[in-house]
């Protein structure tokens, strides 16, 4: 214990020294993380086994150094001092149970897997780069035969394009214009058709709907059209005065019977 | 003195000649252009046998899917010729038969054995010679006999290939002008359903036809 | 029923397996990319089995001056690569690539699918759009799927270029990838409590960052 000041002065100054070499290429380190890879290998320890509070240290001197020598450091490797400071302390101090949040030493082991892993990746790296590549160790064919591109035209018909076809030619006097056909109209001139056909058997009042077509109340619109040109067409016929009609309340049925002819 | 080339290979000692074979081979597939036996022997490790390292390897590709063969004085590895159809990439291209094409495919399945001249007349127009050939090629008809008739014309029937595509067992299963009408097809009105109109040349119009058909012909 | 698959081979005759290797090796010696087993499929006649031809080919060449070689799920011919020295001519400058970008390569090969923030926090340093934007031209990497966390962030993988490059069958046979995982320093360990972010502070390196990233999005 009572060497440890003299060791803590001892390396510091160490640490001065090498942080006075490093700092010479401070340009030359891609971040905190690299700087932190750099300095841990003075430590000549495997990495799993570097003192991350001497790292820490190491760290802080370099920051001290570069302060002093008017180096601009970048913002990111002062927040990484201020971090490191953060976690010397934790480290150096017994813990204090009313703080939450993780242990010094859990951030001080993150940090060296963090080291680790970059250490890792760049062997691994270095690795990759010194294997046999195409173009310097092999090399792919340097004449390749280019794939001829022959369009071949498959030209198709269908029956139906045939039909069609045929019936074209053989129908070219009854050709009849495109018309749309409305199936689900029945018109006023069907609807008058029909009734003049039935009124002659109603002698009594009969419900209008009665003359409906049959097979009409199926579609909701076909039903609405018959119902209209029904109704119109009995207008038509009372007009003519073929038929009488009477409606006994809003809403009601509307009747209709044959109007018998008079007799004077 | 005359001892003197020896001395020099032992010093750059030859690979062995299976080795220079592979040599020769790595050059010539990378290599963009055809390589002489000069530039192969320039680039191989002193002492080689080119020319020797080729007789094998030429021999080795014979009857392979590529082959060592000279081009002028140099070597080149080449796909094998034939396998030429290997380096095509064939893109089939479906298109609508023209109108024209149909409707004289259409006259001749109805009314074969049928000669040009008959076609014309029923079709109106005459019957360029492209429409014919068209047909021709793609298999769809055939010359049938001759007519007894002066000048002896050719006759044009259809094909197997083209009841085949048609679906139909013979040209007898076509429908005939009252089931057209039925089917609407005289009317030049869409038939029920949702069939395209002919020059609908999309894909999915295409589909929808094919299963228009099959409902033809379930009636 | 069970006859079906018989009937159909014997209307779609395979050629015999030597034909087939044959054709792969025509195939394969005339392009310089990668082929895969469907696209030699494609190309060889109804009923080829590509695949088992293959087995044959690579056998074939084991050991010979040029190599049937996998490259992810397609297949190539390469020189050896202990001829390379026989080939100064045919090697082909290729840009430097900076320290940074190949430890991004390394980083994406090794732990793909990877998100630009985990690249980061494994370096300790943003990563340009410079370094990214160089793999993503050379067409070693390529964006994989969007990981599903808040933001949905973009994740980088290697591509068959990459593999075909560095002579890999695939991004298993990458070297020390098993001590990596075995050492779980291929995990992702997030940090204990508050750690210093990467890039905190740095604003341009952040603005970098995001503009990055949102452009990344975009697409």
């Amino acid at each position: 214990m009572t060497e440890t000041p003299t060791d803590m002065f001892d390396s510091s100054v160490a640490d001065r020294l090498a942080a006075e070499a490093l700092i010479v290429d401070v340009d030359g380190f891609e971040g905190p993380l690299d700087l932190l890879l750099n300095l841990s290998r003075t430590q000549k320890v495997d990495l799993r086994k570097v003192s991350v509070l001497q790292l820490a240290q190491q760290y802080l001197a370099f920051v001290e150094k570069a302060k002093e020598l008017r180096i601009e450091l970048a913002a990111d490797y002062l927040v990484m001092a201020a971090w490191l400071a953060f976690l010397k302390s934790r480290l150096l101090l017994p813990p204090d149970p009313t703080e939450d949040g993780p242990s010094g030493e859990d951030l001080a082991a993150h940090l060296a897997f963090q080291l680790e892993r970059l250490q890792a990746m760049r062997d691994v790296a270095a690795k990759l780069m010194a294997r046999d590549q195409l173009g310097r160790d092999f090399f792919a064919r340097g004449l390749p035969e280019t794939v001829e591109r022959v369009r071949k035209v498959d030209y198709t018909a269908t029956l139906l394009d045939l039909m069609q076809g045929y019936a074209r030619i053989r129908t070219k006097d009854e050709f009849r214009p495109f018309v749309m056909d409305r199936d689900a109209v029945f018109t006023m001139e069907q609807a008058l058709e029909r009734m003049r056909g039935l009124i002659g058997f109603a002698g009594t009042w009969t419900d209008i709907a009665t003359y409906m077509p049959d097979g009409w109340d199926a579609d909701p619109v076909r039903w609405r059209s018959a119902t209209a040109s029904t109704f119109a067409a009995s207008l038509e016929l009372a007009k003519e005065g073929k038929v009488e009609i009477r409606q006994s309340d809003t809403f009601a049925p509307i009747e209709l019977r044959r109007r018998e002819p008079r007799s004077d | 003195m005359t001892d003197t080339p020896d001395i020099e290979e032992s010093l750059f000692e030859a690979p062995p000649l299976a080795e220079q074979e592979r040599m020769v081979e790595a050059i010539l597939f990378a290599t963009a252009e055809p390589v002489t036996v000069k530039e192969l022997n320039d680039r191989m490790p002193h002492g080689s046998d080119a020319a020797e390292a080729l007789v094998y390897l030429r021999k080795r590709y014979e009857g392979r899917g590529v082959n060592v063969v000279k081009v002028g004085d140099a070597w080149a590895v080449r796909t094998a010729p034939d396998l030429g159809f290997l380096m095509q990439k064939e893109t089939v291209e479906t298109r609508k038969l023209s109108r024209a094409a149909v409707e004289t495919l259409a006259i001749i399945a109805y009314h074969q054995p049928v000669t040009r001249a008959e076609i014309e007349e029923i079709r109106g127009v005459s019957v360029s010679r492209g429409t014919v050939d068209q047909l021709l090629e793609m298999e769809w008809i055939r010359f049938g006999r001759r007519r007894m008739t002066p000048g002896r014309p050719v006759t044009f029937v259809v094909t197997q290939n083209f009841l085949d595509h048609f679906g139909l067992e013979s040209a007898r299963d076509l429908p005939g002008l009252k089931e057209l009408r039925a089917a609407g097809l005289l009317e030049n009105r869409p038939p029920p359903g949702t069939m395209p109109q002919v020059g609908d040349g999309d894909i999915d119009a295409e589909e929808e036809t094919e299963e228009g058909q099959s409902e033809l012909f379930e009636d």
